[in-house]
C-alpha cells in the first residue's frame, strides 16, 4: 500500500505544479508581452484592492470562461466536438509521469525516488505521448466542421509529422550518450563533469542535438514561430475557433501544459533536470547546514528590500486611486516582512546543526527548487520567443522541418555514433 | 503620396551565413525584448500607457465627439429639418422627420431627430452641410457605451441639452 | 489484476476495431482505430513489453494515423457527411467474421491449455529496448534490412506512380 | 421645312416651330427656361432663354421667335451666357435663397441653373430684399410662399388654358408683383396640384407633401393611376417601401403631361389601416403555410372578380373558375364624379378588362341571387360588392366564401376565408383603360404585412394547371386574347391602343 500512496502523492505534486503553473504562465505571457511591448499589461482585477501585479486577472479569467455560455456549431460532430478538449488536457498533463523532478527523498527510512513511473522506455514514452498531442487539435478542428478550425487541424497534422522526426532523431543522439532509454538514467548521468570543470549538461554534449530538440519541442507545443495551426491573422484562431466557454478553457491550459511539459523536457533532457551543477549530492548533504543558513539570510536581505520597496511606495502613492487599491503597498510590505520575519525565525532553530536525515531533506528539496526553477526558466523562454520572433510561413516551416532539420537530426546522429565508438 | 527614398522592391539582399542559421539573430532578437522588459520593470512609471479612467487623455477643441444639437436663443433647436446632413452622411446613421411649426416665422422645424451613435463614423460631414450651424461634434465626448443596442439611437431632446457622459 | 486488465484491454481493442469497420465516417473511424492501437499497447505493456507497447503509440497511433488521417482530411474536407465511403456492401460479415473467428480459436486455446496458462511469465529483460535491438540487429538482421529495402522500393515506386511522369528526374 | 445653323450645327425643322424647340434638338439639352411650357401659350416673361441671331442687333428670346430659313443662332457664347447670368441673378433679387426648408429644392428650376449659369456671388443685401407672404394657403392642395415666386406665369396660364377656371393671377407691379388668387377666391379645382408640377420654383408647393421627404431621396417606379377609366401615366415617388406622391408622367395618348388631384391622392390607400395583412379564416388570423384549400373544393362555384384587378389576374379567376360561373362583379359599382378633362366617370381601372375577357357584370340583387343559388365555392376577388346589403346578405348565407383583397370592407367581414392580395403599387399587371388601351405598370414598394401578389394566391389556389411566373400568365393572356404578334410582357411605353384606335399627339 504505502507505494500507492507515494505514487499518488507524487501525482498530485506533478499535478500541482503543472496546474499552478498554468495560471502564473498565463500571467507571465500577458505581462511581458505586455512589457516587452512597452505597455503596463493586465492591473485592474482585484480582490480587496489587492492585485498582485495583475496575478488575479487568471483567477478571474477562469471564472469568467467557466460561467460563459458554451457556444456550439449546429453542424458539428458531437462526440469527437466534445472529446478534443479533454484529449488535449489528458494528453498534455500525461507526459508528467516519466520525468523526474528530483534524485530521492527518504522519508520514514524509505527512499522514494521522485519520479512518477520510472518507465524502461521513459525517453520514448515521451515521444510516442508528444505524437498523440496532435489528436486534440486534429479533433477538434474537424468536429468543429469549420473551414478555419479545418485549416488549423491539417496543418497541426502535417506540422506534427514533420517535427517529430527531428525530435527523435535529436533525442537519439542523447541516448547514445548516455546509453540509456530510462529518463532517470539520462539525468543521472548529467550530473558528472567532463574535463574536470565542465557539467555533462546534454546542452554540453549534444549542442546541436539541443537545438533541433529545442525548435521541434517548440513546433509540437504550437507555440509561437510555429503556431500556425493558430495563427490568428490568417485562419482566424485556428482549430479552438468555435470553442467557447469551459472547452475553450481547457484547449487554452493545454497549450500552456504541453509548454510546461516543454520546459521539463528540456531541463531534463539538457540542463541536467534536478542537477545542481558543480554541487553533486554529496556534497549538497555535506554542506547542507550552511547552505540552509545561507538560503535563510538571503530569504531576509532580499524580502527586507522587497518591504522597503513597498513601503516606498505607500508613502509615495498615498491616495493616488482613492479606492481600496490605495492599501496594496501597505498590504505587501506587510507580507515581505511577515517572510522576513518567518525566516529569521528559522534561524533561531539552529540551522546550521542539522543531522544527517535533515540534510538529506535539504537536499532533496534543494534539487526539487533546481528542477522547477529550470523549468520556470524554460517555460519563460517559450513566451519569451513568442514575443520576440514573427511567425513562420508554411512553406518556410516545411522546408525548416525537412530540409535543414531532419538532415542535420541524421548527421548528429551519425557524428555521435562514430564519437561513441571511439571514445 | 510619393514613396521616395524606400526601394522600389524588395532588395533580395542575401543572408551571411551566421544570418541564415537563425541561431544568432536569434538571440539578439530575445535581447532586444528582454533589455524592454528589463528597463519596464525598474521603469514602470515612464511607461507610455495611460491608467485611463483615472487619467485622460486631453483632446483638441477641434476633436469630433458626440453630436450636439444647437439651440435657438428661446431653447429651440436652431435645425430647420433641410435634411442636409442626413443626405451628405456616409454612414447613413442621421434621421429626421419635418414638420410645420406653429411659430409662422420659422415654419419648417425637425419633429424628430435621431442619430445612431453606432452606424455614426465621426466624419463631420453634418457639421460641414449644415446651413444653419444647427449640428456640432463639439461635445467633446467619445465615451459612449451603452448596454442596449436601442440606447445608442439618440434623440432630439438628448442632443439638444446633451448632458450625460455615455448614451441615453 | 492482470488477468482482468486484459480482458479490460482486448474488449476495448476489438470494440475499437468493430467501430472501425462499422463507421461511416472515415474520420470517425480512424479515430477508433487510433483507439484501437492504444489498447493494443496496452496489452503489450501487459506482456512485459514496453519497448514494444511504446512503439505501438508512436509509430502507429502517433505517426501512422497522424498521417492517415492527415490525408484523409485532404482528400474529403470538412464535409461531416460521409456517405460516399466504401461501404456500400453488406456489413455483418465484417462485424461477425472476427468475434467467430476468435471466439473459435479460444475455444481450442483453452481446450490445449486451461485459463491458468494466460498469465505466464517471460524472462527478465524480455521485450525490453536492448532485448528487441539484439533479436533486431542480430539475429534477424537480414529480414530486417531486406524489410527496410521492400519498404524504400515501395516508397519510390509509390513516388514514382504518382508523381506526374513528365517531371520525374530521369526524364 | 427651313434650314438653320445653331451653334455651328445644322438642322432642319419644320416651319412653324419655336425657335426654342428647334434649339433644344440642336443641343440636346433645352435652353434655360422659367415661363416656357410646351402645352402653355408662350408668355415670354422670363426672358431667360435669350439667344443671340446673326443680324439682330440685340438678343432675342428663343420661345416667343419662329424660326426662319438660314437663321444663325449662336446659344452658347459668351454674350448669352452672361445674359443669361444676368437675367437669374434679376430672378434671385426678391427671393428668399431658402432652398433647406423648401420642398422644391432638388427639383427646382432655379436651383438647377443657377448652379449651372449662376454668378454664385449675389449682390443683393437680404436687408433689401422684398418681403411678401410665405406659406399662404390657397387652396385645398396647394400652398404658397410669394417670396420664392419669379414670376413666370406658368400656374396663371394653366388655369386660364387647362383647366379655365382662372383662379390665378398676378397682381401688383414691378418689385412688388406677386402671384396670387384674388380675394374670396381659391384654387379649388381638381387639376390644381399640376400648378405645383409646373411651377419652376418653389413657390407652389403641395400641402400634402409638404416637408414629408426632400425630393433627392426618393425613387420613382413607372406606374398606371388606378383611380378611374383613364388610366393616367404616373409615376411613384417612393422611399424605403413608402409612397409619398403620384406625379404625372407624359403620355400624349391618354393625359399628356396632367393628372388629376383625386388620382395624386391615391397613395395614401396604399399605407391605410385599414390594409389585410395576414390570411384569416373566421376572424382567425393563419399563417400561408397553413392553408387550407377545402373552402375551394368540389365543382362549380361563383367566381367573381372586379374592375380593379389587373387583366392577369381576371385571366387567372378565370382559370381558377374552370366548371364554375365567372362574374366581373357589381354592375355599375365604383362610379361617381367626372369632368371632360381627364376624370372618367367610371372610377375603376380596368372595367374594359373584363369586356376583353368576356366577364359579364351583374346587379347587385343578380349576385345575390347567383351567390345563394351556387352549392360550391364563392371566390370574390377585390372590389367590394358586398357594399350592397343584398350581396352581403347572400355572402353571409353562404359558408365557403373566399375574399381575396387588399382592404378591409363589408366583403371581407361577410367572407369566411380572406387572404390579403397586393395593391397596385405593390404588383405588376395591366390595366385596360376606357379605350381599351393596354397600360403595364411595374411594383414600387414592398408588399404589407404577408400579403401576396393576387397572380400567386390564384396560381397557387388553382394548383399545378397554372403557369408559375407572371411572364408566363401573360404569354396565356395573349394567346387567349388573339394577340398573338403583341408580347404582354413588353408594352411600348405608351401602352397597346385597341386595334383601330389612331395614336395622336406629338412626343
Amino acid at each position: 500500500m504505502p507505494i500507492v500512496l507515494e505514487s499518488l502523492a507524487k501525482i498530485v505534486f506533478m499535478f500541482l505544479l503543472i496546474l499552478g503553473m498554468v495560471p502564473v504562465l498565463i500571467w507571465a505571457e500577458r505581462k511581458g508581452a505586455a512589457f516587452i511591448q512597452d505597455r503596463t499589461g493586465p492591473n485592474r482585477a482585484a480582490i480587496g484592492g489587492v492585485r498582485l501585479a495583475g496575478l488575479v486577472h487568471p483567477i478571474a479569467d477562469v471564472l469568467k470562461l467557466v460561467f460563459k455560455e458554451d457556444v456550439q456549431p449546429d453542424a458539428r460532430h458531437k462526440a469527437m466536438y466534445n472529446m478534443a478538449p479533454w484529449a488535449a488536457m489528458t494528453i498534455a498533463v500525461s507526459s508528467y509521469a516519466v520525468i523526474p523532478f528530483g534524485d530521492f527523498i527518504t522519508i520514514a527510512g524509505r527512499k522514494i525516488p521522485l519520479v512518477v513511473a520510472d518507465l524502461q522506455v521513459g525517453a520514448l514514452y515521451v515521444l510516442a505521448v508528444a505524437s498523440l498531442g496532435t489528436y486534440g487539435v486534429v479533433m477538434g478542428g474537424w468536429a468543429a466542421n469549420n473551414k478555419f478550425t479545418f485549416l488549423g487541424g491539417i496543418r497541426a497534422t502535417a506540422q506534427m509529422i514533420s517535427y517529430e522526426i527531428s525530435m527523435g532523431l535529436a533525442l537519439m543522439g542523447l541516448m547514445l550518450v548516455f546509453a540509456s532509454l530510462r529518463i532517470t538514467d539520462i539525468v543521472a548521468g548529467q550530473g558528472d563533469l567532463i574535463f574536470g570543470f565542465l557539467p555533462k549538461w546534454g546542452v554540453v554534449v549534444q549542442p546541436l542535438g539541443f537545438v533541433l530538440f529545442i525548435t521541434a519541442v517548440f513546433a509540437e507545443t504550437n507555440r509561437n514561430p510555429f503556431d500556425l495551426p493558430e495563427g490568428e491573422s490568417e485562419i482566424v484562431a485556428g482549430f479552438h475557433l468555435e470553442y467557447s466557454s469551459l472547452k475553450f478553457a481547457l484547449f487554452f491550459m493545454a497549450e500552456y501544459c504541453h509548454m510546461v511539459v516543454g520546459a521539463a523536457l528540456i531541463s531534463a533532457f539538457y540542463f541536467g533536470g534536478y542537477q545542481i551543477p558543480w554541487l553533486p549530492r554529496p556534497v549538497l548533504e555535506a554542506h547542507a547546514g550552511g547552505l540552509l543558513t545561507g538560503k535563510l539570510i538571503a530569504i531576509i536581505i532580499v524580502s527586507g528590500i522587497f518591504a522597503v520597496l513597498f513601503l516606498r511606495r505607500a508613502q509615495k502613492e498615498r491616495n493616488k486611486f482613492g479606492d481600496a487599491r490605495d492599501r496594496e503597498p501597505r498590504i505587501g510590505a506587510g507580507l515581505w516582512l511577515m517572510v522576513a520575519a518567518g525566516a529569521a525565525g528559522a534561524l533561531l532553530l539552529k540551522p546550521w546543526h542539522i543531522g544527517p536525515q535533515g540534510a538529506e531533506m535539504v537536499a532533496s528539496i534543494a534539487q526539487i527548487f533546481a528542477f522547477v526553477g529550470k523549468v520556470v526558466f524554460f517555460a519563460w523562454l517559450f513566451i519569451w520567443v513568442r514575443w520576440t520572433l514573427p511567425r513562420f510561413r508554411y512553406d518556410q516551416l516545411m522546408h525548416l522541418g525537412w530540409k535543414v532539420m531532419l538532415p542535420l537530426g541524421l548527421a548528429n546522429l551519425v557524428v555521435t555514433a562514430v564519437v561513441m565508438a571511439l571514445v | 503620396m510619393s514613396f521616395e527614398g524606400l526601394p522600389a522592391k524588395a532588395t533580395g539582399k542575401k543572408m551571411t551565413f551566421l544570418e541564415s542559421i537563425y541561431l544568432v539573430e536569434i538571440v539578439r532578437g530575445l535581447g532586444v525584448t528582454i533589455s524592454h522588459l528589463v528597463k519596464n520593470i525598474f521603469a514602470t512609471e515612464a511607461m507610455p500607457t495611460m491608467q485611463y479612467p483615472e487619467e485622460k487623455r486631453v483632446y483638441s477643441d477641434r476633436f469630433r465627439g458626440r453630436h450636439h444639437l444647437m439651440q435657438r436663443e428661446d431653447g429651440t433647436p436652431r435645425c430647420v429639418a433641410c435634411q442636409m446632413c442626413s443626405t451628405y452622411c456616409p454612414a447613413d446613421c442621421i434621421t429626421i422627420e419635418g414638420a410645420e411649426h406653429p411659430d409662422p416665422s420659422i415654419e419648417k422645424y425637425p419633429a424628430s431627430f435621431e442619430i445612431d451613435l453606432l452606424r455614426c463614423v465621426f466624419c463631420g460631414l453634418c457639421e460641414e452641410a449644415c446651413p444653419c450651424d444647427a449640428i456640432r461634434l463639439d461635445t467633446g465626448i467619445y465615451e459612449i457605451a451603452a448596454d442596449d443596442r436601442a440606447k445608442f439611437v439618440v434623440d432630439k431632446e438628448f442632443l439638444l441639452h446633451n448632458k450625460s457622459d455615455g448614451t441615453r | 489484476m492482470e488477468g482482468f486488465l486484459f480482458w479490460f484491454c482486448g474488449s476495448l481493442m476489438f470494440l475499437g476495431g468493430v467501430m472501425m469497420v462499422v463507421q461511416r465516417n472515415a474520420v470517425v473511424s480512424a479515430a477508433w482505430l487510433i483507439f484501437a492501437f492504444i489498447c493494443a499497447s496496452g496489452i503489450f505493456a501487459l506482456l512485459d513489453a514496453p519497448f514494444l507497447a511504446v512503439m505501438q503509440v508512436l509509430v502507429y497511433a502517433g505517426a501512422i494515423m497522424v498521417l492517415f488521417i492527415f490525408v484523409i482530411m485532404m482528400l474529403q474536407g470538412p464535409a461531416l457527411e460521409g456517405e460516399r465511403t466504401l461501404l456500400k456492401l453488406p456489413m455483418w460479415p465484417a462485424v461477425a467474421v472476427p468475434p467467430m473467428a476468435i471466439v473459435v480459436m479460444l475455444i481450442g486455446y483453452l481446450r490445449g491449455h486451461g485459463l491458468t496458462s494466460l498469465g505466464g511469465r517471460p524472462p527478465v529483460g524480455f521485450g525490453g529496448p536492448e532485448h528487441v535491438a539484439r533479436l533486431m540487429l542480430g539475429k534477424y538482421l537480414f529480414a530486417f534490412e531486406m524489410i527496410s529495402i521492400v519498404l524504400l522500393v515501395a516508397l519510390i515506386g509509390a513516388l514514382a506512380l504518382g508523381k506526374d511522369e513528365r517531371k520525374l528526374p530521369w526524364k | 421645312m427651313a434650314k438653320l445653323t445653331i451653334d455651328g450645327k445644322e438642322i432642319e425643322v419644320p416651319d412653324g416651330t419655336s425657335l426654342f424647340d428647334a434649339c433644344r434638338e440642336a443641343r440636346g439639352e433645352p435652353l434655360p427656361h422659367f415661363c416656357y411650357h410646351p402645352d402653355l401659350s408662350i408668355a415670354g416673361v422670363c426672358r431667360l432663354c435669350q439667344v443671340e441671331v446673326e443680324g439682330m442687333p440685340k438678343l432675342t428670346i428663343a420661345c416667343n421667335t419662329g424660326v426662319r430659313d438660314g437663321m444663325v443662332v449662336s446659344t452658347r457664347n459668351e454674350r448669352v451666357t452672361q445674359a443669361a447670368q444676368q437675367i437669374l441673378e434679376m430672378h434671385l433679387i426678391n427671393h428668399p435663397v431658402d432652398c433647406p426648408i423648401c420642398d422644391q429644392a432638388g427639383e427646382c428650376g432655379l436651383q438647377n441653373q443657377y448652379m449651372k449659369y449662376g454668378l454664385y456671388d449675389s449682390e443683393v443685401e437680404i436687408a433689401d430684399k422684398v418681403n411678401k407672404a410665405k406659406a399662404q394657403v390657397i387652396g385645398p392642395h396647394v400652398i404658397l410662399d410669394k417670396e420664392r415666386c419669379v414670376l413666370c406665369s406658368r400656374c396663371v396660364r394653366f388655369c386660364d388654358e387647362v383647366t379655365g377656371t382662372s383662379e390665378m393671377g398676378i397682381f401688383n407691379r414691378g418689385n412688388r408683383a406677386e402671384i396670387g388668387t384674388a380675394p374670396g377666391v381659391e384654387l379649388d379645382n381638381n387639376y390644381s396640384l399640376n400648378t405645383v408640377d409646373i411651377c419652376p420654383v418653389g413657390a407652389l408647393t403641395s400641402r400634402d407633401f409638404r416637408f414629408q421627404k426632400r425630393v433627392w431621396m426618393l425613387k420613382a417606379a413607372n406606374s398606371i393611376c388606378p383611380g378611374c377609366a383613364t388610366g393616367c401615366n404616373v409615376r411613384l415617388d417612393h422611399e424605403a417601401g413608402r409612397l409619398y406622391r403620384i406625379k404625372p408622367r407624359y403620355n400624349p395618348d391618354v393625359n399628356g403631361r396632367w393628372m388629376c388631384d383625386r388620382g395624386r391622392m391615391l397613395y395614401k390607400a396604399v399605407h391605410d389601416e385599414n390594409r389585410l395583412l395576414d390570411p384569416a379564416r373566421g376572424g382567425q388570423t393563419l399563417r400561408w403555410a397553413e392553408l387550407d384549400t377545402d373552402l375551394l373544393a368540389g365543382d362549380g362555384g361563383l367566381f367573381v372578380t372586379s374592375a380593379h384587378q389587373s387583366l392577369e389576374e381576371m385571366f387567372l379567376l378565370k382559370k381558377l373558375a374552370a366548371g364554375g360561373t365567372v362574374c366581373g362583379g357589381l354592375a355599375g359599382s365604383d362610379t361617381g364624379d367626372s369632368d371632360e378633362l381627364l376624370l372618367n366617370a367610371d372610377h375603376t381601372p380596368n372595367r374594359q378588362g373584363l369586356g376583353l375577357l368576356d366577364l359579364p357584370e351583374m346587379n347587385g340583387a343578380a349576385l345575390a341571387e347567383a351567390i345563394s343559388g351556387t352549392t360550391g365555392p364563392v371566390v370574390v376577388h377585390g372590389g367590394n360588392p358586398a357594399g350592397e346589403d343584398v350581396v352581403a346578405a347572400a355572402l353571409r348565407g353562404h359558408g365557403r366564401t373566399v375574399y381575396i383583397g387588399s382592404h378591409d370592407n363589408e366583403t371581407a367581414q361577410a367572407c369566411n376565408l380572406v387572404l390579403p392580395g397586393a395593391v397596385w403599387a405593390e404588383k405588376a399587371g395591366i390595366f385596360a383603360n376606357r379605350d381599351g388601351r393596354l397600360q403595364a405598370f411595374s411594383q414600387s414598394v414592398a408588399r404589407a404585412g404577408s400579403s401576396r401578389e393576387d397572380w400567386r394566391i390564384l396560381a397557387e389556389l388553382a394548383g399545378g394547371e397554372v403557369p408559375g411566373s407572371l411572364r408566363a400568365v401573360r404569354e396565356e393572356l395573349a394567346e387567349a386574347l388573339d394577340l398573338t404578334e403583341v408580347n404582354l410582357n413588353k408594352l411600348p411605353a405608351r401602352g397597346l391602343a385597341p386595334v383601330g384606335a389612331t395614336s395622336g399627339g406629338e412626343d
